[in-house]
């Protein structure tokens, strides 16, 4: 069953879904607003369809302006699913969206480090303050089976969606969405979709 | 013309101010442009023309430019925003996204990007008049 | 040769130097401003000493006005260094240290990864514009010889600092300093090291 | 007692100020004390007496307290900041570093840490004035 998904990079200042999409070249659709333009199946937005090439260095204050922008003129088709791509840790971006975007479902993706389990740790707690729904927590770049993450989210009672192995293969394969596609960390990706989408229809139902 | 899009928002504002403050019908709607995004004035106000809701159905929509104007953050230097600082790529790609602007302009004194638009950035609603329902 | 050096971590969401030097229980020293307290020696400054458990959600404006009130309140013994930890990206941090300590040297770390270098790329391009003063680039996490990282950097006239392997016993170690210090990771910095000090050496003489 | 370094920052502005001016001697210096950040106005004072430069010899320090401020930046709410609203080391650990308020402060209306300190955040010099260099 095909669904009909969006994919908006918030990365404002270090955007990567187009290096990873191999998008080159692209541009946006003038028509009442910007039609997002499809990639691989997606309606994309990046920033990098208005400036493909050049540093933008911006501030926070200039982030919350241009997330407000781009929500104003896009125009999105009839989605079913819109994926917000988000930079790292706590900062405009994540206050933007929860400020904006109220009825987002937050997916936090931790390494099995302990400096990035804190990190996404302080996410958690501050998502859990401002009762914003959480479809739970991927583990990525697991070297070795430990249940460390699995015992910290048990404690907040947040859902473990399971873990994506460490694959040396990734790096060479970004830029080209077939090979991509068949990489082990897609097959572990793939095993966790199932999972996500079936919290993220219950919490829609929830809502 | 993404001026559609800008209009819708100018519209949809205008007409939760006149709930809130219990307009029956607005007069005039002023719409303050930045000219750093270089919005199309015909565009903007065929956009708002053709979007009039029952209660604008007599609306005057007035568009006031407004210059942009920028400070530096490391030299406090201040300056006014000139088109000609950007070639066709560069100010399309700027009014689609304002912020752009610090890709391709610095500061006149010192070089650097990390600059502030004080003014003039983007489109902004000034006033709704109108006529307040009697009761 | 012992060297005074001062660590400050400004990191502000997201601090980690605490975590990976094991720091617990340190209270900042007020004498006539804030006195950095000594952790292995170091002269060390972090938002933790102040708030050591909160999530503190801060937006770009609050990074900007806690970063000038960090560096106008502390007092720096005579240091030879100070190191400055700062988050990755570019962001109100860069931009303020380059505003407010414009004698800084610039010292990027990046993965081998596509994605890290195009951000990287980007810190240069914004630091040689302004003329800052670059000390050159590490490469961490390299888990294959490759001479990308190197070829890229001749290019832009950056110097390449030299290698850090992928090391997994890395993450176990943290918190216990004795432990990193016999890392393989730490072997590969300290041969860097030298390099490093060398070239800040005549940076510094250069001025 | 970290005022010292706040009474540091105060003087060397002031003196930047005076010297930009012409001034030969500085008759006041008015600084703002944000109550946010419950500084001790006796060891601020204290602080700036003891570090009086040649020209500041006879100047009268006013130190005024500013109520703090906040506006949620979700819900829009305003707020005036209470010393009770924190306890003995949350409040220590604002007095070092406002921001860190954003810890412990949330809306009163929505919950929110996600909020601006609109006043009385810091401490700032708000005049100076003195006598002017013949010539
Ligand atoms: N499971 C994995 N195996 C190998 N490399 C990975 C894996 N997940 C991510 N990476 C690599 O790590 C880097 C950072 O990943 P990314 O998802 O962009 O992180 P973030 O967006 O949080 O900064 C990229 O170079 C990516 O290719
Ligand atoms: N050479 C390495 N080998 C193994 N793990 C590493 C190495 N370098 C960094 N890491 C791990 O990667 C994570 C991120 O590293 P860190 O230096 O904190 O990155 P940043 O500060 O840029 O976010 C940490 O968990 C750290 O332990
Ligand atoms: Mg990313
Ligand atoms: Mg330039
Ligand atoms: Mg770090
Ligand atoms: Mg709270
Ligand atoms: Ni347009
Ligand atoms: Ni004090
Ligand atoms: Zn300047
Ligand atoms: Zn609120």
């Amino acid at each position: 069953m095909g669904r009909r998904v969006g994919l908006l990079d918030l990365d404002l200042t270090s955007p990567s879904t187009h290096l990873i999409l191999g998008v080159d070249g692209l541009q946006p659709i003038e028509d009442k607003g910007i039609i997002p333009p499809r990639v691989h199946g997606l309606s994309y937005i990046s920033i990098v369809l208005f400036s493909p090439e050049e540093l933008i260095p911006l501030r926070g204050v200039d982030i919350s302006n241009a997330i407000i922008e781009l929500l104003a003129i896009t125009r999105w088709e009839d989605l079913d699913y819109l994926i917000v791509d988000m930079p790292p840790g706590i900062g405009d971006e994540v206050l933007d969206i929860i400020r904006l975007m109220g009825r987002s479902f937050f997916l936090l993706v931790s390494t099995p480090s302990p400096l990035a389990l804190e990190t996404v740790g302080k996410l958690l707690f501050l998502l859990l303050e401002l009762k914003a729904p959480i479809l739970g927590v991927v583990e990525n770049m697991a070297t070795k089976p430990t249940s460390e993450v699995k015992r910290r989210l048990e404690e907040l009672e947040v859902a473990y969606l399971g873990a994506i192995g460490y694959d040396p293969e990734l790096d060479d394969a970004l830029g080209h969405v077939d090979r991509v596609m068949r990489t082990r960390f897609m097959e572990d990706v793939g095993k966790l979709a199932g999972e996500v989408e079936s919290r993220l229809h219950k919490g829609v139902h929830r809502q | 013309m993404h001026e559609w899009a800008l209009a819708e928002g100018v519209i949809s504002t205008a007409s939760r101010v006149a709930a809130e403050e219990g307009l029956e019908e607005i007069t005039e709607i002023v719409v303050m442009v930045g000219e750093l995004q270089q919005v199309d004035r015909e565009a903007l106000l065929f956009a708002l023309e053709q979007q009039r809701t029952p209660n604008m159905m007599k609306t005057r929509f007035r568009i006031d430019p407004i210059p942009a104007r920028m400070r530096c953050r490391v030299c406090g230097e201040e300056w006014n925003f000139k088109r000609e600082a950007l070639d066709n790529d560069e100010a399309e790609a700027v009014h689609f996204l304002p912020e752009i602007a610090h890709a391709f302009i610095e500061c006149p004194n010192c070089g650097s990007p990390d600059f502030e638009v004080t003014e003039g950035r983007g489109i902004w609603l000034a006033s709704v008049r109108g006529v307040r329902m009697a009761g």
